[in-house]
């Protein structure tokens, strides 16, 4: 057969990395282990495309290049994620994912701050109403 | 000449209008516009009223018409002898209520819209004589009701006058509820609101006795409101905290005149329909006596003429209901005259002394000498003293009431049997509550100064100016030679056979108004010229307590059960409307933890399960 | 000339409003370009109202052109004898509406666009979505003009009402717009439900061609009557009107009373009864919930202890002598109901601005509080008399007609509807009148002439006052302005008018009913 | 099986084998030397599958700056250099069990479509330095260009986000100054 291999084989390696990295960005609590599985998940795509570039024996190298910009784009997301953790860690002193909550829909905060804004605006109408 | 009815009835408006706008300008436009324009409206009242009356072809014209869906809603007029004989009698009664009330009302700030009101309800009267449809005579029918309400409550910083209006203006307008259907019921059946046409055609047969008891019974229920018959005879007397003027006003010519004309207009209908008149008779029988008997138990002077006045209503009812229609009318005219000349002069006591209350005057015969006679001659009228107008009237109501018992065929002989009983005995009674009041107001010994709160400023009694004494003598003009009109009926209702003058019945019952005169006389004499039956009161109408217990206590349950209603259960459903959105929402929101990683979860999960969901399906 | 005078109707509110936001720098200058703009558009409805010649449908009194193809929404307007009083109505209202504001509007504010200004721009908008939705001869388009009309209203009542309690007006506000926008969306549910049965939104062609059968045919109708009585309001579906009403500035109150309500008694007679069937029970249904209003409408009143509350109550009490009148399914109930509204227009609307006066003047509309204003300001409490008077129905003023010919329609309504349970309705419809008389006559006992003057005149009652016991006028309260009257005059004056020659309204609205609605009787 | 194929086995199982270490480790600098490894891994299996250019890419790319830019992370952010018992939150089993699912389902769908089916390294051509770069500026010119940019916003958003408290509040004490001064 020569230099050969199935074809199955990059894939389920593929589908094996992504299937890690999933497993480390459910679980890590550090953002910066999370972003590593985010690079697993990448890789594993990027093994995709180098396959089925070979696989089709492309001649414009649709998979390569693609993966080529992949890599790229990782480079720019892990540099921005890298500014956010930075961030992060500034305003909260640490860095776990799972502390950080302020976006949870909660009852009292968010209501009650926009009502009170409300009323102050309401107060201070009120000499030019009454006027 | 039917513009002139139309200028007639348009004048009162123009005037009221003229003096709201313009009488704060100063004292001679108030008392001008008042005076002047209540003067030319009796000046066209003569030249409406004289060329109808007598043998005379009644007047019908038609202004405008609305084409409303159904029956055309019409301004239009009719003048026939009634109408002619109720505008003769408003308008002077409005002309000397303007005159006296020139020194009544004098430096009352609030004279312009007072003089307004006054030229509103002359007008409304002359609209209600006047019209010849439903709708236009209830228009006038209840802006009376209005003016009554405003002018009782003219004074209104006393608490009596806002009750005693507010009381007049609901039982009034409840009452005419009864006129709105009639008017609906009758517009339907006859297919116009023309009153000359439907009396018309009921009067030309072709109905079946009590047919139209219906509308009969509907208007009866207005007239019983409006005339203030039992059982809604309380607001006349609790509408006395009204100015003077505007009570003779009310009693003698506008108001509750409106009522007795009202069947008087629609007479050919109440024969057509017993269970009204039946209806008619009992009420009055009922009544005349309720109320002569308040009148001679009550201190209150203007109280004891409105009590007086219900139950002379109830006369005229009790002529009307036994088929007697020229003694009801004549009543009505010869009361209007009387009943003014006595509020006018009530006025002119009330006036000097400073109160109504009669135990607080006395002795007022030196005093107030012009007063003195025209009352007298005033109370002579109501008692029926020989020669005077309600003499004549009252024998017509009473012989008709007889005649009726014993041969009539409109009601049940027992109806007027009992009619008859309560006139008779009403009589008596009138006579009674007359003399007493007279005697205590004028031959009484003078109460002591202290026992007057009101007189401390003004130190003695004093005859009221010459603008309200010259009404009263013009008023006992009519009163002394009204009964001519009784003797000759001719001359206001044309050719026709009217028995009005029953000599047998009018020598007993003026033996019996002796006797009883005599009988009070003596009563007051061992009294020591007080009250002859000083230790009696009668207490309020009962009926007022029924009305207090069964009609306003649950309005009132009722109203406070709404307005908690609607917070408590309307309001829930708006609020619960928004709380189920906003708890759903609720349990929406407890997924969005903040937790980015159970996101990322649910996600991969829902990603998976879609894709395998497709790959099954295809 | 009809189909120009049409479309201006609706261009000139709509170019005044945008003049208005332009200029909103300068207050003063604004405020009267949007008066002048409420004027020329009442000219231009006076205008209207007297060239439109009584019948729709006809080439050339309309306007008719494709809006949406796809669903086939045409841009068609039309006025007849029932829209034209509305019309006019309306345009006079705004007309008043804003004359009264430029009596608040002080000299030039410093810098940033002024308040009175913007509120100018938001009541010129509305009014243009209110005579749009007159004027719509197409479903959807009546449905996109009630929603212009409604969302600035509620911008209306939540920047510039109450200004004591804030709270309350928010929710006010909010309770409105979520009630009405709930209504009209069921009502454009409704209409589609139409448009499948009927084939087309065209009113005037469902009137005359559409005989409404079947379940379906049912639903829509109720679908259509219950988006209209959230807005009438019919109850039990009230409970947003007295809120807004109270709470909102005082020709806010105005306008919603005196116009915003009609868009849901007009919808009634335009919208709502060629889609339905008198036979169906639905019809004594609504008659018999608009009477229930009026009797529930009349004990709240009774019972309220605000001024502005009441008033708004007593609306619910007119409209729902209005409802009876449509639903009897004759032209003379419809003839009540277009009489009724416009009498409610106007006297309701004198009555909030007569309120409005006297919160002007004392800061508070709590009867608690307001005593014996015809010894503290007689000419104003005088006027507002004669508007308790005529609200309360006296004859000879414009409340009497609508509500005594809508009692008399029911009492003789259309064949196919039940005979007893209408008399029934009649009778406690009379029974409110009553009630309706009950409470004004408290308020102005109360109000007007109640409470303790000195306690000295209260002590011997016997007395007639004849001297002079008035109480003096307050200081810094003055009685009726002169740019008051200008607001007050045109309202009471109509009224007197109306009532004293009902024919004037009543005449075109039978010819127009008789030609749109073919086989009332 | 040939020597391709068990190149490739080696370093798939050094690839999965490290990867799973990146995970689980308790140590945050050796998950980040495990990475290095796996990503070193995965550049042999991209010279295995001909993809030569991006294998050094790969090296250059991921192993030289990404890596190092992630340790640079770890050690801004302070992380402890030892073992931690708290790395991992709780649930690990759910998202154990939710990435094995993953993992099952992606494997059945890829082992269900291309089971059969060889994957011919003979005569294809090796993405060289000078092939791929005549690819990407020939064919894939704009994507490059707006990859580029994109890039560049990166850089930007970068600088932002890492130094945004500094430039906030000097942009508030210039208003400040202003008003003030005004």
């Amino acid at each position: 057969m020569g230099d050969s291999l199935p074809l199955w084989w990059p894939l389920v390696l593929a589908c094996v990395l992504f299937a890690i990295g999933v497993y480390g960005v459910l679980v890590r609590r550090n953002a910066v282990l999370v972003l590593m599985g985010v690079e697993l998940m990448l890789n594993a795509v990027n093994i995709n495309l180098v396959a089925f570039d070979a696989y089709f024996r492309d001649v414009v190298h649709g998979g390569q290049t693609l993966a080529l910009f992949v890599i790229v784009i990782a480079a720019a997301e892990i540099g921005l994620a890298l500014a956010i953790v930075l961030r992060v860690f500034r305003t909260h002193g640490h860095i776990e994912v799972d502390a950080l909550r302020e976006l949870a829909d909660r009852d009292e905060p968010p209501a009650d701050a926009g009502a009170d804004r409300l009323d102050d605006r309401a107060e201070a109408d009120q000499p030019q109403e009454a006027r | 000449m039917s513009w002139v009815v139309l200028l007639l009835v348009a004048l009162p408006f123009a005037s009221a209008a003229l003096s709201l706008f313009v009488g704060h300008r100063g004292e001679v436009a108030e008392r001008g516009i008042a005076v002047g324009a209540s003067a030319i409206g009796l000046g066209l009242a003569f030249v409406v009223a004289f060329p109808h009356l007598g043998d005379a072809t009644p007047l019908g014209h038609v202004f405008a018409r609305t084409s409303a869906a159904g029956p055309a809603i019409e301004l239009s007029v009719y003048v026939d002898q009634l109408t002619a004989a109720m505008l003769l009698l408003a308008h002077t009664v409005a002309f000397l209520v303007q005159v006296y009330s020139l020194g009544y009302m004098a430096g009352d700030p609030r004279y312009p819209s007072y003089a307004a009101l006054i030229s509103i309800f002359t007008g409304a009267m002359t609209l209600v004589v006047v019209a010849d449809d439903l709708w236009v005579l209830l228009v006038g029918w209840e802006l009376m009701g209005m003016c009554s309400y405003f002018l009782i409550s003219h004074h209104w910083e006393l608490r009596e006058a806002r009750a005693g209006a507010v009381k007049a203006f609901l039982m009034t307008r409840t009452a005419d509820l009864g006129l709105l259907f009639a008017i609906i019921v009758l517009g339907v059946r006859f297919d116009t609101y023309r009153i000359s046409t439907i009396m018309g055609e009921i009067a030309d047969g072709g109905f079946g006795r009590d047919e139209l008891w219906l509308p009969a019974l509907l208007v009866t229920a207005a007239v019983i409101g409006k005339s203030a018959q039992f059982p809604l005879h309380t607001w006349l007397p609790d509408a006395m905290p009204g100015p003077t003027p505007i009570s003779a006003l009310i009693h003698a010519a506008t108001m509750v005149a409106a009522g007795v004309f009202l069947v008087a207009r629609t007479f050919p209908l109440y024969l057509s329909a017993p269970a009204a008149l039946t209806t008619l008779a009992l009420v009055a029988s009922l009544t005349m006596i309720i109320s002569a008997t308040y009148a001679l138990f009550t201190n209150d002077l203007k109280r004891v003429l409105a009590w007086s006045t219900v139950s002379q209503l109830a006369y005229m009812f009790g002529a009307l209901a036994v088929g007697a229609y020229a003694a009801g009318v004549l009543h009505l005219l010869a009361h209007g005259a009387f009943k003014a000349l006595l509020f006018l002069a009530a006025g002119s006591v009330v006036h000097a002394v400073g109160t109504t209350s009669m135990s607080a005057m006395g002795g007022l015969r030196e005093k107030l000498p012009d007063t003195f006679v025209t009352m007298t001659v005033g109370f002579g009228a109501l008692a029926g003293v020989v020669p005077l107008v309600g003499f004549f009237t009252k024998d017509a109501v009473i012989g008709s009431v007889w005649d009726a018992a014993r041969h009539g065929h409109l009601v049940w002989p027992w109806v007027a049997w009992v009619l008859f009983a309560s006139t008779v005995l009403t009589a008596v009674l009138t006579v009674a509550y007359s003399l007493r009041a007279w005697l205590m107001v004028f031959l009484t010994a003078a109460p002591p100064l202290a026992a007057e709160p009101a007189v401390s400023e003004a130190a003695e009694p004093h005859e009221a100016p010459l603008s309200m004494k010259v009404p009263l003598y013009l008023l006992t003009v009519p009163t002394l030679l009204g009964g001519l009109v009784v003797v000759y009926p001719q001359a206001v209702f044309g050719d026709g056979e009217y028995h009005l003058v029953h000599p047998g019945l009018a020598v007993v019952m003026t033996l019996l108004v002796v006797a009883t005169a005599l009988a009070v006389a003596w009563q007051w004499r061992r009294s020591g010229g007080r009250d002859p039956w000083h230790p009696f009161v009668l207490p309020h109408p009962a009926v007022d307590r029924v009305y207090a217990v069964g009609v306003v206590r649950p309005v009132r349950w009722l109203a406070r059960t709404v307005r908690a209603g609607d917070r408590d259960v309307i309001d829930r459903y708006a609020d619960g409307a928004g709380a189920a959105t906003r708890g759903l929402g609720w349990v929406l929101r407890q997924a969005q933890t903040g937790n980015v990683q159970t996101y990322l979860m649910v996600v991969v999960v829902g990603a998976c399960a879609i894709a395998v969901a497709a790959g099954v399906a295809s | 000339m009809i189909p120009v005078l049409l479309n201006g109707l609706l261009v000139a509110p709509a170019v005044f409003a945008l003049l208005t936001a332009v200029l909103a720098r300068r207050e003063r200058l604004a405020v009267a370009t949007a008066a002048a703009g409420s004027l020329v558009t009442f000219g231009w409805s006076v205008w209207l109202a007297v060239e439109h010649d009584g019948a729709l449908g006809e080439a050339g009194s309309t306007v008719d052109a494709v809006w949406l193809t796809a669903l086939d929404v045409h841009w068609a307007l039309g006025v007849d004898g029932i829209s034209a009083p509305l019309v006019l109505m309306t345009t006079l209202v705004f007309a008043t509406a804003l004359l009264s504001l430029f009596r608040h509007a002080p000299a030039d504010a410093e810098g940033g666009p002024s308040r009175t200004a913007s509120l100018a721009v938001l009541l010129l908008v509305i009014e243009a979505g209110v005579l749009g939705a007159f004027l719509a001869l197409d479903m959807v388009l009546f449905f996109v003009f009630f929603e212009v009309a409604l969302i600035p209203m509620w911008f209306v009542i939540n920047a510039w009402g109450d200004a004591y309690d804030a709270r309350a007006r928010r929710r006010a506000a909010t309770r409105f717009l979520i009630f009405t926008v709930t209504g009209s969306a069921v009502m454009l549910v409704g209409f589609l439900v139409v448009r499948a049965e009927a084939g087309t939104f065209d009113i005037v062609r469902v009137a005359s061609s559409y005989t409404p059968s079947g379940a379906t045919a049912l639903a829509a109708s109720v679908l259509v009557a219950l988006g209209l009585a959230v807005k009438t309001p019919l109850w039990p579906l009230h409970i947003w009107l007295p809120d807004a009403h109270s709470k909102a500035p005082t020709v806010g109150s105005v306008v919603l009373a005196a116009v915003l309500l009609k868009l849901g008694t007009y919808g009634f007679l335009r919208f709502w009864m060629p889609v339905t069937s008198p036979e169906w029970l639905l019809v004594p249904v609504v008659a018999a919930l608009a009477v229930v209003g009026i009797v529930y409408a009349a004990l709240a009143c009774l019972a309220q202890t605000d001024l502005k509350r009441l008033i708004a109550y007593s609306s619910v009490g007119h409209m729902g002598f209005v409802v009876l009148g449509a639903a009897t399914f004759t032209v003379g109930g419809v003839q009540a109901a277009v009489f009724a509204s416009v009498a409610h227009g106007l006297i309701t609307g004198l009555l909030f601005f007569l309120a409005g006066s006297i919160k002007d003047r004392y800061g508070t509309t709590d009867l608690a509080r307001l005593k014996v204003l015809y010894g503290k300001v007689p000419r104003l409490a005088g006027v507002f008399a004669f508007a308790a008077m005529a609200s309360l129905g006296l004859p000879g003023l414009a409340g009497f007609w609508g509500e005594m010919l809508a009692i008399r329609a029911a009492v003789d309504q259309a064949a196919a509807l039940p005979e007893d349970t209408y008399r029934w309705l009649a009778f406690v419809a009379a029974l409110g009148v009553i009630l309706t008389s009950a409470y004004f006559l408290a308020l102005i006992r109360t109000m007007l002439q109640g409470g303790p003057v000195t306690p000295a005149t209260e002590v011997d009652s016997t007395v007639e006052l004849v001297a002079d016991t008035v109480p003096a006028g307050e200081p810094g309260v003055v009685d009726a302005r002169g740019s008051e009257w200008v607001t007050w005059a045109p309202l009471v004056l109509l009224t007197l008018v109306l009532g004293v020659a009902p024919g004037l309204l009543l005449t075109p609205v039978a010819d127009a009913t008789a030609s749109f609605l073919v086989g009332l009787g | 099986m040939s020597w391709v194929q068990v190149i490739f086995v080696l370093l798939a199982l050094v690839a999965v084998g490290s990867a799973l270490l990146v995970v689980t480790t308790r140590n945050m600098v050796h998950a980040a030397l495990w990475l290095v490894v796996t990503l070193g891994a995965i550049a042999g299996v991209y010279l295995v599958l001909a993809a030569e250019f991006l294998a050094w890419v790969q090296v250059l790319i991921y192993v030289g700056a990404v890596v190092v830019l992630l340790l640079f992370a770890l050690m801004l952010t302070k992380a402890p250099t030892g073992p931690q018992p708290d790395l991992d939150v709780a649930r690990t089993v759910p998202a154990a069990v939710v990435a094995v699912l993953v993992g099952a389902l992606l494997v059945a769908t890829v082992v269900a479509g291309f089971s059969d089916v060889a994957l011919d390294l003979e005569g294809t051509v090796v993405g060289s330095a000078q092939s791929t770069g005549a690819t990407v500026f020939e064919k894939w010119v704009l994507p490059f260009e707006v990859l580029s940019v994109l890039l560049l916003a990166a850089l930007i958003g970068a600088i932002v986000l890492s130094r945004g408290d500094e430039m906030v509040e000097s942009a508030e004490t210039t208003e400040t100054a202003r008003r003030g001064g005004r």
